[in-house]
């Protein structure tokens, strides 16, 4: 039983970590707020060639075969760097494109040269092996020829042609770009049934991955803020308020982590209780973010209300991350569905 | 007890409430800088026709010289008409003008006063700065005298309209050398002196209610100075403790408009199962109730404060406990409204457009935060209501 | 408009709480705690003397022919005190007693010589002017003649004779002493219709009295012990973990305490939306109650988690009294239903 | 990463899990002070007898010499087999034996150690004071040396099993002149000795676990002081940080077995409404999804927290965090027991009775208070896991 990083999981952080913040600085969310696209292009390709959308894939596909568990320290610190853009949608699509034997998409995909969006379902409507059916909210969709369409029973890719009048909506989160379309029938160009692979879960997993990266990102800016904001001739992190405040915080981060963790080995093991496992990865970790970006706003003050600050912006992909792979209203009664954790 | 207002209290309410309906601005208020001061200062000229400017100025600098239920009932029902709250004259009249009226000169008085109830003037406030937060005496916006002028270098944060005022009631370091409570000088700036630069800040609601101000070498006459060169943490300690009185009333009235538009909002909304609209799901009902029992009972504190100050005339920690729970409930308030909105979440919205509850939620983060962290709050609560030690 | 206690009222306040602290000290609570009934009854006589059962009573029926708002007062300071003993369906059972024109009945139940328990109908059943049927939590019954059983239509006194079978339970609050009864037709000997008085509204509102009463002097026992209690060489108080738990107590308690002195006038002047404020009432009571009970043992360390601390007693009896005159759900759920406020 | 156990430890496992079927007792555990006495010890000579007493003790002193797996596999099944969590020999084998491990002479541990692994001595506590709870260095138990003994005068308090233990691991104050942390002395108190009043102290659940011990004159030989006179405080520090080791990992499953229970119960309960289930209302069905998602989180992080160990082989805060969640989740789960109870939270009843959730709510109290608070813990937290200033 092994629940740490090893030292080439450690080493895959840093090499991400070292790109993001060289190539996708947080500050350029604020300067493509106006942009259709969340992406920069350019960025966008050299994280495919490092290998950021392929990490789980199999080598024959171009991947790097790794588990799930790496996959979820990549999104994890994915998220902690607010790397703009359809990763989550376009590392799944790959996958159902490989899975279905589809290997000029999954080359395509993995290089960075085709991008993968993401529709989620917004109330009635059917996802099936042929078709999809409904009003769908498109994150990221930008520059995508594909959107990533998942439900329990299955995972579809869907050309993004097949969407018609897509509607913009103004983001809450100027990281993400949204819009919305409805479609009577559109048709399924990739199906991946969940028994073949529980892609499902697997997305549950790489959420509650990225809501935990934010959790942990944001108790370390609490942290540093409160060791350096001086009031009253002493740094406000010697007060209980505060102090207490970012120990809640670290708890809150870590159980989501080591959570999400444990959920990732159980999906990828297929762990008879993988799917509770990654349901309450996914309820920690949402807690974890929202309350941590709560929290943060109000130990950086006035500070933390503004734009300029990076708060909100994790705050707001929290928010985000919470409504993908079902609602956290319906990841609850999900969990509290299955029988008891082994 | 009662709640019963005496005839002549009817009376009056009944004037207000007539006088408010027939007068109030029709139009929607403009977002542009420009069209807010013209709307605000006219708005405060039809007050002033109308004899409603400075209800709680002594009659004596022209004000309307009501009692506090009087007040109490001016705001209640002008909340309750849906006036906004937090305008452009908001500092002239409730702030900037107190403080001239106990501590200014009779010249200053003379030229200023009239100004802001005429709706002649804007002003903003000008205390905090970066490193000066919850610690406002540590403020280091230098004042250097020269001449007859004080020299001013530094900046202020968080000053709302400071791009369309004409005054400003601003805090100075004088003199760095003795306690941090000492040297600061409380002055009036002309904003628009030279090497006053201004940069709206925009909030994490996508607003822009404040600024950053710049001052480069700006040069301010000693004649504007209110109190003595030195003495101006007293003078700003009188302001704030006069900022907390029956204005709170209409945040309250306010706030149960918007409990009771997030109820409304709640039976058409479908809830968190799709099916059933929100309201028939068991949390969000007992939590909407919950809000809706706490904006009532801040309403009972409000009061209780008010009947407190008629009997007392000091204002005291109560404000802070008004403030508090204000605060907290927006928060609650807002991040419910979050829930019922379900992934409706990823879009933003502004508060001011209907249901616009994203856009609430992210500017509830203010409310625990501006005019005294929730933090500082709890120590005041805790200090000098319940005397626990420091 | 006075929301604010008169110098009579004060008074009254002082009166009541000389006589209990003289009288019925909460040492009381644990002397008797094997006893049959909580209720001494030389101080219960005593306190119906001072006229603690009969204060909002008619003059012509032995009362003082006071208000709500006195009452309320009177049934908060009851409770800072912990005082044992049926006041709630004493006073109210009086009230049924003096509006169905039986003045002796009116008149004994004043003077302290008739007791009235209070019957509360757990699950289904129905109260009726003829009759009630239905499983009951009985409290205090012990010595009673009378329990009172109160609906939202109408308030009946039934002779304790009429339940049969009576099964005493281990009470949680050691002040209180609880029972259950099933009836399957008891007989109502006097019933007052709510349109006539509303007693399920006085009810509630002396309830959120007493639970107002307790969160305030949880909130004096915690501030006066994060005074005097020194760790580290400092009163606990300083520290911000407990000073900010002592100011959150501090506001609980005003809005419950204000919130139910605008309810009692409320339903005193039989304003239209009485019945909201009055429920209102009882819900931010309630948690100011709890919450201020479970904040006082934390705050107390070690020495709040004995049974010889005083801190629990007041826990139990907010639990007690969350649990008459609806419970805390449906009261949630009445208040929802009721129009906008006034 | 894994959670696979290699082919011996699971061999290990159903090893453990054979041997706890076969032997774990089988009868109820007795109420009163002498049946628990017995019984805790007569089930410990069956672990020694069948050679899994002192599991984390090292083979050189009579122990298992487990490796942290191998702890973890044992508490797991120990915990999932329904055996009870803190029971008479706790002290013994977790606290005093590692520390008289480590710092007791030749004779001593050659005496104690073997008679608490064989099941002959029961060990109880003696370092909280009335007026030494959170700053437990300001201890004032006084111990003047006369001779080749100590003379104890004082009071201890939140002694578990004091009224039936042989033996104390005691702290007093052997020097009140220098400061707190110094003048301190560690020494094994005979609880037989004249002078030792022992009375239990009810506790809001009305059960009886702790006890106050009064000292009188007690004397104490020279040659049961632990380390050196005045040293005490480093050898209790030691101890301290022994406990918080792969025992936690029985807590969390019991409190998983707890949450299960209660998602039962609500199964069975009437809801709110009183006509459904309570399972069925909705915000009682969240409340219970969301604990159970942090108590598997909490295994999670109890693992990670063991990984860390094998790795790193020190402690450090990580039992902090642990220590708070776990408290937090406890007094959660309780406030929810007694929503789901409704209107039968009047009755009270005891954590031990089946569904006496009335009970565990009350006893749940102590889980944020007893073995350093929840502000102490978040102070560790904040200060040394995330290097805050003090």
């Amino acid at each position: 039983m092994d629940l740490l990083p090893s030292q080439d999981q450690l080493d895959l952080i840093a090499a991400a970590s070292d790109f993001l913040e060289s190539r996708l600085p947080i500050e350029g969310i604020r300067q493509r707020a106006d942009d259709p696209s969340a992406v920069d292009p350019d960025a966008w390709r050299e994280g495919a060639e490092l290998g950021l959308l392929t990490l789980g894939l199999d080598e024959e596909y171009g991947g790097s075969g790794r588990l799930l568990d790496d996959e979820a320290l990549l999104f994890a610190t994915l998220a902690e760097h607010l790397a703009p853009g359809p990763y989550l949608a376009s590392t799944l699509g790959a996958r159902v494109a490989a899975q279905c034997g589809d290997l000029p998409l999954a080359t395509a995909i993995g290089e960075g040269s085709t991008l993968v969006g993401l529709a989620e379902l917004r109330g009635d409507g059917c996802i099936g092996p042929d078709s999809i059916k409904g009003t769908f909210d498109l994150i990221d969709h930008a520059g995508a020829a594909y959107l990533l369409v998942a439900s329990r029973q299955g995972t579809a890719l869907v050309r993004a042609t097949q969407f018609p009048d897509i509607g913009d909506l103004p983001s809450a989160d100027p990281g993400s770009r949204l819009a919305t379309a409805t479609v009577d029938a559109a048709t399924v160009s990739h199906w991946l049934p969940a028994e073949t692979d529980p892609l499902w879960l697997r997305g549950t997993v790489l959420a509650a991955a990225g809501l935990a990266g934010l959790a942990n990102a944001l108790t370390t800016m609490s942290t540093e803020h409160a060791k350096l904001r001086v009031q009253f001739g002493r740094p406000i992190g010697v007060h209980q308020a505060i102090k207490h405040a970012c120990a809640d915080m670290a708890v809150a981060a870590d159980a989501s982590r080591s959570q999400m963790l444990f959920a990732a080995v159980c999906v990828q093991s297929g762990r008879e209780d993988a799917a509770f496992q990654a349901y309450a990865a996914k309820a920690v970790a949402t807690k974890a973010a929202i309350g941590n970006g709560a929290a943060t706003i109000q130990v950086h003050g006035g500070m933390g209300y503004t734009y300029e600050h990076n708060a909100h912006l994790y705050l707001k992909r929290a928010h985000l991350l919470a409504h993908l792979f079902g609602e956290p209203a319906e990841v609850l009664a999900e969990l509290l569905d299955q029988g008891a954790p082994q | 007890m009662d709640l019963d207002f005496t005839d002549e209290q009817v009376e009056f309410r009944d004037e207000v409430r007539t006088w408010l309906a027939e007068n109030k601005p029709r139009e929607q208020r403009p977002d542009d800088a420009a069209g807010i001061r013209e709307y605000d200062l006219g708005w405060q000229r039809t007050q002033w026709d109308g004899g409603w400017a400075g209800i709680a100025w002594p009659t004596e600098y022209g004000g309307g010289g009501l009692s506090l239920t009087q007040q109490l009932i001016w705001y209640e029902e002008y909340a309750a008409q849906g006036l906004p709250g937090i305008d452009a004259t908001f500092v002239g009249l409730n702030h900037a003008g107190p403080t001239l009226m106990t501590r200014a000169s009779e010249e200053q008085r003379a030229f200023h006063l009239p100004r802001i109830l005429r709706g002649e003037a804007v002003w903003c406030q000008g205390f905090s700065e970066p490193d000066a937060g919850s610690d406002l005496a540590s403020l280091r916006t230098r004042a250097v005298i020269d001449g007859d002028e004080l020299v001013i270098n530094g900046q202020k944060i968080w000053t709302s309209f400071a791009n369309i005022a004409d005054y400003q009631e601003l805090l100075v370091r004088t003199d760095a050398t003795g306690s941090k409570h000492e040297g600061i000088t409380w002055a009036i700036c002309d904003m628009r002196l030279p090497g006053i630069d201004v940069r709206p800040i925009t909030t994490i609601e996508g607003g822009a209610e404040f600024c950053e101000v710049f001052y480069d070498d700006v040069r301010i006459p000693l004649s504007s100075v209110v109190g003595t060169i030195g003495d101006g943490w007293s003078v700003a300690m009188s302001t704030l403790s006069f900022e907390r009185g029956t204005a709170f009333t209409a945040n309250q009235v306010r706030l149960a408009k918007i409990v009771e538009d997030l109820i409304d909002f709640a039976r058409d909304h479908l809830g968190p199962d799709g099916r059933r609209p929100a309201i028939a799901d068991d949390q969000i009902a007992r939590r909407l109730a919950e809000v809706r029992a706490a904006v009532a009972s801040l309403r009972a504190m409000t009061y209780v404060g008010i009947c407190d100050a008629m009997r007392t005339d000091t204002p005291g920690p109560r404000g802070s406990m008004l403030k508090l729970v204000y605060a907290d409930l927006c928060k609650e308030i807002a991040a419910l409204g979050m829930d019922i909105v379900g992934a409706d979440a990823l879009r933003r919205t502004s508060r001011w457009e209907p249901n616009g509850w994203v856009g609430y939620y992210y500017y509830a983060f203010s409310q625990s935060i501006g005019g005294g962290t929730s933090e500082i709050q709890r120590n005041i609560i805790g200090e000098r209501m319940l005397g626990l030690p420091r």
